[in-house]
């Protein structure tokens, strides 16, 4: 609970994000607004993930899962809303109001049954049984042929439909996820600083105690997988109108590991850490090998990751609580 | 056999130990006393490496161990029994025992039997996991694994914690033997009475630093020591 | 001054595709000295990750930033159904150089939106007619159990007209294929096809040779399970396997022997037939902007007539455009065969005169 | 208060617990002593649930304990200390005791209430602490405080639950000659209001509080009876005490 | 059908093999030093380039085996010194990050220096062909040299960790770092010696994998999620379990593919049969996976841990 104290730097940096889009149309770079919804969207799922990880101890190797199925619940629905069709005698639709919703609660779903079966299992083999569970929703979106398969599918009427809103701007819709968001940033804040927090935090430090001390710690590491579930679930959904394509990648491993390396650079146990994780991770993955030919390094540039690498390690040696212990040292 | 010289140490940013000084002459058997919090098990990690010492200097048999690693100081012949057992609990109590076996006395007076048999409980579970022993059960191993290494100076913290009174008398039996055969020991208990049986001198620590010390006779003559030192 | 944006994969064991096609493209600037058709050009390449989201960060910033006014390079199925419709969108040129799935080829054909490898299905068609004209009566067909399997198996079926005796599908990135060889031979049937793309059918020709099936059953290919680098990993086991292909070293056409040759010149190793899609595609670009003078957006009707008459020559010989903007090509039968120890694509024969995809008629373009 | 009838436990071939019968009543405390690895703990664990018997029953407060889930037994009255220091190293020592006493008031999985902002909880923590004199330590992580100091947060933690009935596994282990004699008022002070299993080697301790005692050697109980007559029986001194026990280290 | 049945378990048991081969290091630096290595696959992968390379330079494959192990050893050596060394205090997590770092370093470093095109390697004479075995399989040979590799991994593995004081005091220095040391042993030296020990069993398997798979970056990537699957199911920590893990993985993986869309074809049309099987098969390690855990949640041979 060391990262509630910075009011102004969090401040500062909600300005920051406000103003963002001004400053990009000002510089005529407003091509980079959609990197930075990228980046607000991609943090929603790093944090949710962080609650798991870095408050409770829950290593979830499977977290991309719900990214999927808050993704594919909106694809799905705009597949059918488009071809005019319905599933199990449903039809589809295109209104976010339906859509966003419904993708949360089928994630929180999903969330539910996976995390049921897997908090029976510690440590390890917790990892594993995410991993598991992730990999045969995986598995389940490519071989859903009518959607796509592995190929993932199109969201050929574009985003989301909300009153008021148009979400085919781009502008509009850095701020609907922007909102979002902050709004998921404010709960987990909340929710570390709440007495469930602290049992969280126990949980974390020493789990065999708390049946000793009347707390039933499945149901509470349900609770925060259920949330957490919910979070990357709103993160997939914003996804997939953000890319308007859909597409199994999202639920592969190698994305549960994108995310838990973006938690782990940017400082477990933190909230703003993720969000720093997500951004240092993502712009260099996109402007390292830039920056690389910039510096005249061709060959380095296309081979950017033989960079990024040592990058990492060295964060991850000299930085021990990531980068939130870069900017913020511990006292004392 | 075992010098501590003017030992400061700490943890992080925060002092623990404000200069201590202990000697412990070959077959002696040293006491440390205090209440809780005021420094002892820091002392034993500090002459055993694992909380380094900022100043001071700890001397092995004239040899200087100050800048030693942990490691380093364990096969120079110091074998710590630990504050809390610390038996391994993926371990069989067999291999707790052989796992770090040595000869550093260079007597080999230890052997695997020779343990057993002095704590024949620890001969019936030998082949059960370190961690589904007893309290007392694993109190015994912690002290039988750093017999096991012949060290040259034995240190007991709190060694006789949770065992029963049949057993505990063993260990101070034991430990009188030892000094008998010649083994330096360093003892931490809170048992004044039991200790000042087999002990020759004891230091007692207040708050980091050592607040007397003495042989034994010069202990029983100063009037109220345990209400002075211990707080009783 | 022209700018194109080439999106490709370029890291992963995938990246071999993307390298391929891009030093093929930029070899066609080369030749002509950093110009296409007359016109200068400039070429920005990135590598998409084999990542959606990259792909349409990048093409964003393309589109909007650089102002590219012609979009080529994508390699993979997943990554043109984001970056194409952006291109479209805004206004400009998407000129596929390899994956062309069949939603652009039919129902979602743009006018804007060129292929000029082919369609992802005529591979596998190719090599249906190819096992037919070889007059095999049935087949056991084997491709990983993704869309582009599916795609294959279904294509290969189109145009094969014997009985298939064994389907499967089989996991992506398998590197065991013992069970399904032991599948095959049980089965016993005439030939193998099999669409393992990359490293999976280099570990499937290995086994397949070492549990002594290449003499009992032979195989029959598509191109990419048959390139040269795959032959290369392969080895030995790899000859006599017969494939098919819309472009082959050994086509003999002035063209062809240009870009073999300037090829190794420039990089010092053989062309794939990647490299021929990059070069291709400039060089139809070179055909358009020479034809505008230049001129790409800001004459879009003369820009894509220009590239709809696909005016130059093509290193595989007669090429021309179909309706939905797909090739109508030929399709060559080839056999591997060793020279001076080096394992090589013979070509045998034409399988299919202008062969033209089964999509076209759902496309609204004429 | 408390019935344990017949129960048996048994790891492989070792019966830790065999056929132990007890009965600890309301208002008393019941020490429990035993050589090391007669199975003292291993009873405490079933008590607490933390294992299942082999068989046998225990009746806690009138109703069948072996039917109450681990986790709800502390919320019946029934709360244990651990021998091997448990702790949330992490945490204040405050926190620790917060921990258990927002685990009482049911708010464990609460998301409505801000830890830090429930004054009253950190009173009754501080009150609780300054009973075990660690209130100056506080605001300390546990972790990094002394082993004796761990082991009187252990106590303030069992306190926090306000029990009817206290398990202590050797609460004073390790704990030195001052702070013993202060978790010896304190128990004798809470004797009224909650009674108490004690497990200790400390004869001091033993002598000094318990009304009853209780000895169990190879998972049986070999004798029960009050401190003055478990003092003198011949059994007990051979299997634990030793003779020199006899005359007592406590007077 | 019945000769069938009985080829098709033996490929599943020379997958499980196979899968023992690679996973023998993982379960070394995992189970006994409770290191996550993600970099398992990057050491497989170094060892089957050092092959090939070799191999191809000399032409001989056992010349290229024994000079391809060094290659490992070193480059495990350095990673172990530079890198994870400072990780053994740490979070897991952070032994993760890195070794997720090293992955994309390494396999750049590959491509840069070696290219993107799959390395050339062939079955040694000695060893190609088939064999008949008794009951009428004819097998390739090079796959029982596998099976036989696997066995022999096994013992020696068994060997270091049962029956060596060093295996001992690794696992004592797990769980209890700063106990062992004081006990006077450098565990530091101990682990590196156990990390190269298991880089070079990945290296052994890589180099043995490259006849038999495409020698080309990233060729380990995929294997290590398998890898860690059958180290899991077996129960972290015990040779047998990491075995008869990799086997049971082997065994239904095979018999899957082999009889699923068989069985499924009775009641199903093909089309539809072999749609479903085909995802069923890509699903049915982690579904044993997840089996395995939600019944028995420490794996089937669990080794006792604290707790
Ligand atoms: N890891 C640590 N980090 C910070 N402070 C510590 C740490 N360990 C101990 N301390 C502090 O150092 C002081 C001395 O501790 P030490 O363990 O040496 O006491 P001790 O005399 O052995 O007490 P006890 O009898 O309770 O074992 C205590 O005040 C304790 O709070
Ligand atoms: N999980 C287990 N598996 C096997 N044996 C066990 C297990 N747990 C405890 N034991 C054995 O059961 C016996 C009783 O252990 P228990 O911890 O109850 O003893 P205790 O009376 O508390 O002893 P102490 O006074 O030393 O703490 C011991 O001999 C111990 O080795
Ligand atoms: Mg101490
Ligand atoms: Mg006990």
């Amino acid at each position: 609970m060391r990262d509630t104290h910075h009011l102004p730097f969090l401040l500062g940096c909600l300005a920051a994000l406000l103003l963002l889009p001004f400053v990009l149309q000002a510089t005529g770079s407003s091509y980079l607004i959609s990197t930075a919804t990228r980046l607000v969207v991609f943090a929603i799922a790093a944090v949710s993930l962080d609650l798991l990880i870095g408050y409770t101890g829950l290593v979830s190797f499977g977290h991309a899962a719900f990214l999927g199925v808050g993704a594919y619940t909106v694809g799905i629905l705009s597949f059918h809303a488009y071809e005019d069709t319905t599933l199990i005698g449903l039809p589809g639709t295109l209104s976010g109001l339906v859509a966003i919703p419904l993708a949360l609660a089928l994630s929180a779903l999903a969330a539910l049954i996976v995390g049921a079966l897997s908090l029976r299992t510690r440590g390890v083999y917790f990892i594993m049984i995410t991993l598991s569970f992730g990999q045969m929703l995986f598995f389940l979106f490519v071989s859903l042929e009518q959607y796509g398969g592995d190929d993932g599918m199109m969201m050929f009427e574009g985003r989301n439909r909300l009153p008021l809103l148009d979400l085919n701007d781009r502008i509009s819709f850095y701020y609907f996820c922007l909102a979002w968001f902050v709004l998921f940033f404010w709960f987990c804040t909340w929710l570390v600083r709440s007495k469930f927090g602290r049992t969280l935090a126990a949980i974390k430090q020493n789990q065999d105690r708390l049946s000793s001390i009347g707390i039933n710690a499945y149901w509470a590491k349900l609770q925060v997988f259920v949330i957490a579930g919910v979070g990357a679930g709103l993160a997939g959904a914003l996804s997939a109108n953000h890319t308007e394509f859909v597409s199994p990648a999202l639920t592969h491993w190698t994305r549960s590991g994108d995310l838990m390396i973006v938690v782990i650079l940017g400082g477990m146990g933190t909230l703003v850490g993720p969000v720093l994780g997500t951004f240092l991770f993502l712009l260099l993955e996109e402007f390292l090998p830039l920056i690389l030919r910039g510096l005249g390094l061709g060959l380095l540039s296309e081979h950017w990751r033989f960079v990024f690498g040592p990058i990492l390690i060295l964060v991850v040696l000299y930085a021990k609580t990531g980068l939130y212990g870069l900017i913020f040292p511990r006292r004392g | 056999m075992l010098q501590v010289e003017g030992v400061e140490a700490g943890y992080g940013s925060s002092k623990v130990l404000f200069g201590i000084d202990l000697e412990l002459g070959k077959g002696q058997l040293g006491a440390m006393m205090g209440r809780n919090g005021m420094g002892k098990t820091t002392t034993v990690r500090a002459i055993s490496g694992l909380t380094p010492a900022s100043a001071g200097s700890v001397r092995l048999a004239g040899r200087d161990i100050t800048a030693l690693k942990p490691y380093q100081i364990g096969q120079a012949g110091i074998a710590l029994v630990p504050e809390g057992r610390q038996v391994f609990p993926t371990l069989t109590v067999r291999e707790n025992l052989v796992c770090t076996a040595s000869n550093r006395s260079g007597l080999g007076l230890w052997t695997l039997d020779l343990v057993l048999d002095h704590f024949p409980r620890l001969r019936e579970r030998a082949d059960q996991l370190g961690n589904s022993l007893s309290g007392g059960e694993q109190q015994m191993l912690a002290i039988a694994r750093a017999l096991m290494t012949n060290p040259k100076v034995l240190i007991l913290d709190e060694a006789t914690e949770g065992l029963a009174p049949l057993i505990r008398k063993g260990i101070w039996k034991t430990l009188g033997a030892l000094k008998a055969q010649g083994q330096t020991t360093l003892v931490i208990d809170k048992n004044l009475d039991e200790m000042a049986n087999v002990a020759d001198h004891a230091t007692v620590l207040v708050k980091g630093r050592v607040a007397w010390s003495g042989d034994m006779a010069a202990m029983r003559a100063v009037p109220d020591f345990a209400e002075t030192y211990l707080g009783v | 001054e022209v700018k194109i944006g080439m999106i490709t994969t370029l890291s992963g064991p995938a990246g071999y595709l993307g390298q391929d096609v891009r030093d093929g493209f930029l070899l066609a600037i080369a030749e002509e000295g950093g110009m296409l058709g007359g016109v200068k050009v400039e070429v920005l390449v990135e590598d998409d990750g084999l990542k959606p989201e990259n792909g349409r960060a990048i093409a964003e910033r393309f589109l909007e930033r650089d102002e590219v006014e012609i979009m080529t390079g994508v390699i993979f199925s997943n990554i043109s159904p984001v970056v194409a419709p952006l291109t479209l969108r805004a206004g400009r040129f998407y000129i596929t150089p390899n994956s062309a799935p069949s939603q652009f080829a039919g129902k979602n054909c743009h006018e804007n939106y060129f292929a000029v490898a082919w369609q992802n299905d005529s591979l596998h068609e190719s090599a249906g007619l190819n096992a037919t004209s070889q007059g095999y009566g049935n087949a056991f067909v084997l491709a990983p159990n993704y869309q582009a399997g599916k795609d294959a198996i279904a294509g290969f079926k189109r145009y094969f007209e014997g009985e298939i005796v064994g389907e499967v599908y089989t996991q992506l990135g398998q590197t065991d294929y013992a069970a399904e060889i032991a599948r095959i031979r049980a089965a016993g049937p005439e030939m193998v096809f099999q669409f393992l793309p990359g490293g999976m059918g280099i570990n499937f020709a290995k086994q397949y040779d070492q549990a002594g099936m290449n003499e009992e059953v032979p195989m029959v290919l598509a191109a990419p399970s048959s390139d040269i680098n795959i032959l290369r990993a392969v080895g030995e086991s790899m000859v006599g396997v017969s494939s098919s292909s819309h472009w082959n070293h050994d086509i003999e056409n002035d063209a062809n022997r240009a870009f073999i040759a300037g090829f190794e010149a420039e990089y010092g190793r053989s062309p794939t037939v990647y490299a021929s899609q990059g070069y291709d595609t400039a060089k139809l670009i070179a055909s358009a902007l020479m034809k505008t003078g230049g001129k790409v957006t800001a004459d879009m009707d003369g820009f894509r007539s220009a590239l709809k008459a696909a005016d130059f020559d093509s290193v595989r010989g007669a090429f021309a455009f179909n309706t939905n903007n797909h090739p109508i090509q030929n399709w060559y039968a080839r056999i591997v065969v060793e020279r001076d120890g080096e394992f090589l694509n013979e070509t045998t024969g034409v399988i299919a005169e202008n062969h033209a995809d089964a999509y076209a008629s759902e496309c609204a373009l004429n | 208060m408390l019935e344990i009838r017949n129960l048996c436990k048994s790891f492989g071939a070792l019966k830790a617990a065999d056929d132990v019968s007890l009965t600890v009543e309301r208002g008393t405390i019941h020490a429990l002593i035993g050589p090391n690895g007669a199975g003292k703990t291993t009873l405490i664990a079933l008590l607490s649930g933390y294992l299942q018997p082999t068989s046998g029953a225990i009746a806690f407060d009138g109703r069948d304990l072996l039917a109450v889930p681990t986790h709800l037994r502390p919320h019946a009255g029934l709360v244990r200390s651990f021998q091997i220091t448990s702790v949330f190293p992490e945490m204040t020592v405050r926190e620790n005791v917060c921990l258990v006493l927002q685990s009482v008031a049911g708010q464990a999985r609460s998301l409505f209430r801000l830890a830090a902002a429930d004054r009253a909880e950190q009173e009754e923590a501080d009150a609780t602490l300054a009973r075990v004199g660690l209130i100056d330590q506080a605001d300390a992580l546990t972790g990094n405080l002394a082993h004796g100091q761990k082991r009187q947060v252990e106590i303030a933690m069992a306190l926090a639950a306000r029990p009817k009935l206290l398990l202590l596994d050797e609460p004073t282990a390790g704990m030195g000659v001052e702070e013993s004699r202060r978790i010896m008022d304190l128990l004798e002070s809470l004797r009224d209001s909650v009674t108490m299993l004690l497990v200790e080697h400390d004869m001091d301790v033993v002598f000094g509080l318990a009304d009853r005692v209780s000895v169990l050697v190879y998972g049986k109980v070999i004798a029960s009876d009050t401190p003055e007559r478990i003092r003198v029986n011949a059994d007990v001194q051979e299997a634990y005490l030793g003779d020199h026990e006899l005359h007592g280290e406590g007077d | 059908m019945s000769q069938l049945f009985l080829e098709q378990l033996l490929n599943g048991v020379q997958l499980g093999m196979f899968l023992f081969l690679v996973s023998a290091g993982l379960t070394l630096v995992f189970g006994f030093m409770n290191i996550i290595n993600l970099a398992h696959g990057s050491l497989f992968m170094i060892g089957a380039y050092a092959m090939a390379l070799i191999g191809g330079v000399t032409g001989s494959f056992l010349l290229a085996l024994v000079l391809s192990l060094p290659v490992v050893a070193c480059a495990a050596w350095v990673i172990e010194v530079v890198i994870i060394r400072r990780l053994h205090e740490r979070d897991h997590l952070d032994q993760v990050l890195a070794t997720f770092a090293l992955i994309l370093f390494i396999n750049e470093g590959t491509t840069m220096l070696f290219g993107r095109v799959p390395l050339f390697m062939d079955v040694p004479a000695s060893l190609s062909g088939t064999v008949t075995l008794p009951g009428g399989v004819t097998y390739p040979l090079y796959r029982v040299a596998i099976i036989g590799a696997g066995l022999a991994v096994a013992l020696a593995l068994w060997l270091i960790i049962a029956r060596t004081r060093v295996g001992m005091q690794i696992r004592a220095g797990t769980t209890n770092r700063e106990t062992v040391e004081q006990l006077g042993v450098n565990i530091d030296r101990l682990n590196t010696l156990i990390f190269v020990v298991g880089a070079m069993f990945a290296g052994l398997a890589g180099a043995l994998a490259g006849p038999l798979t495409s020698v080309e970056v990233g060729m380990g990537e995929n294997l290590l999620i398998l890898c860690f699957v059958c180290v899991v199911i077996g129960g972290i920590g015990s040779v047998r379990g990491a075995m008869l893990g990799a086997i049971t993985v082997g065994v239904v993986d095979t018999m899957g593919r082999a009889f699923v869309p068989d069985i499924l074809g009775r009641f199903l049309d093909p089309a539809t049969a072999s749609g479903i099987s085909a995802g069923l098969s890509s699903m049915s390690i982690y579904l044993l996976m997840v089996v395995v855990l939600v019944f028995r949640p420490t794996g089937l041979f669990p080794v006792a841990r604290s707790v």
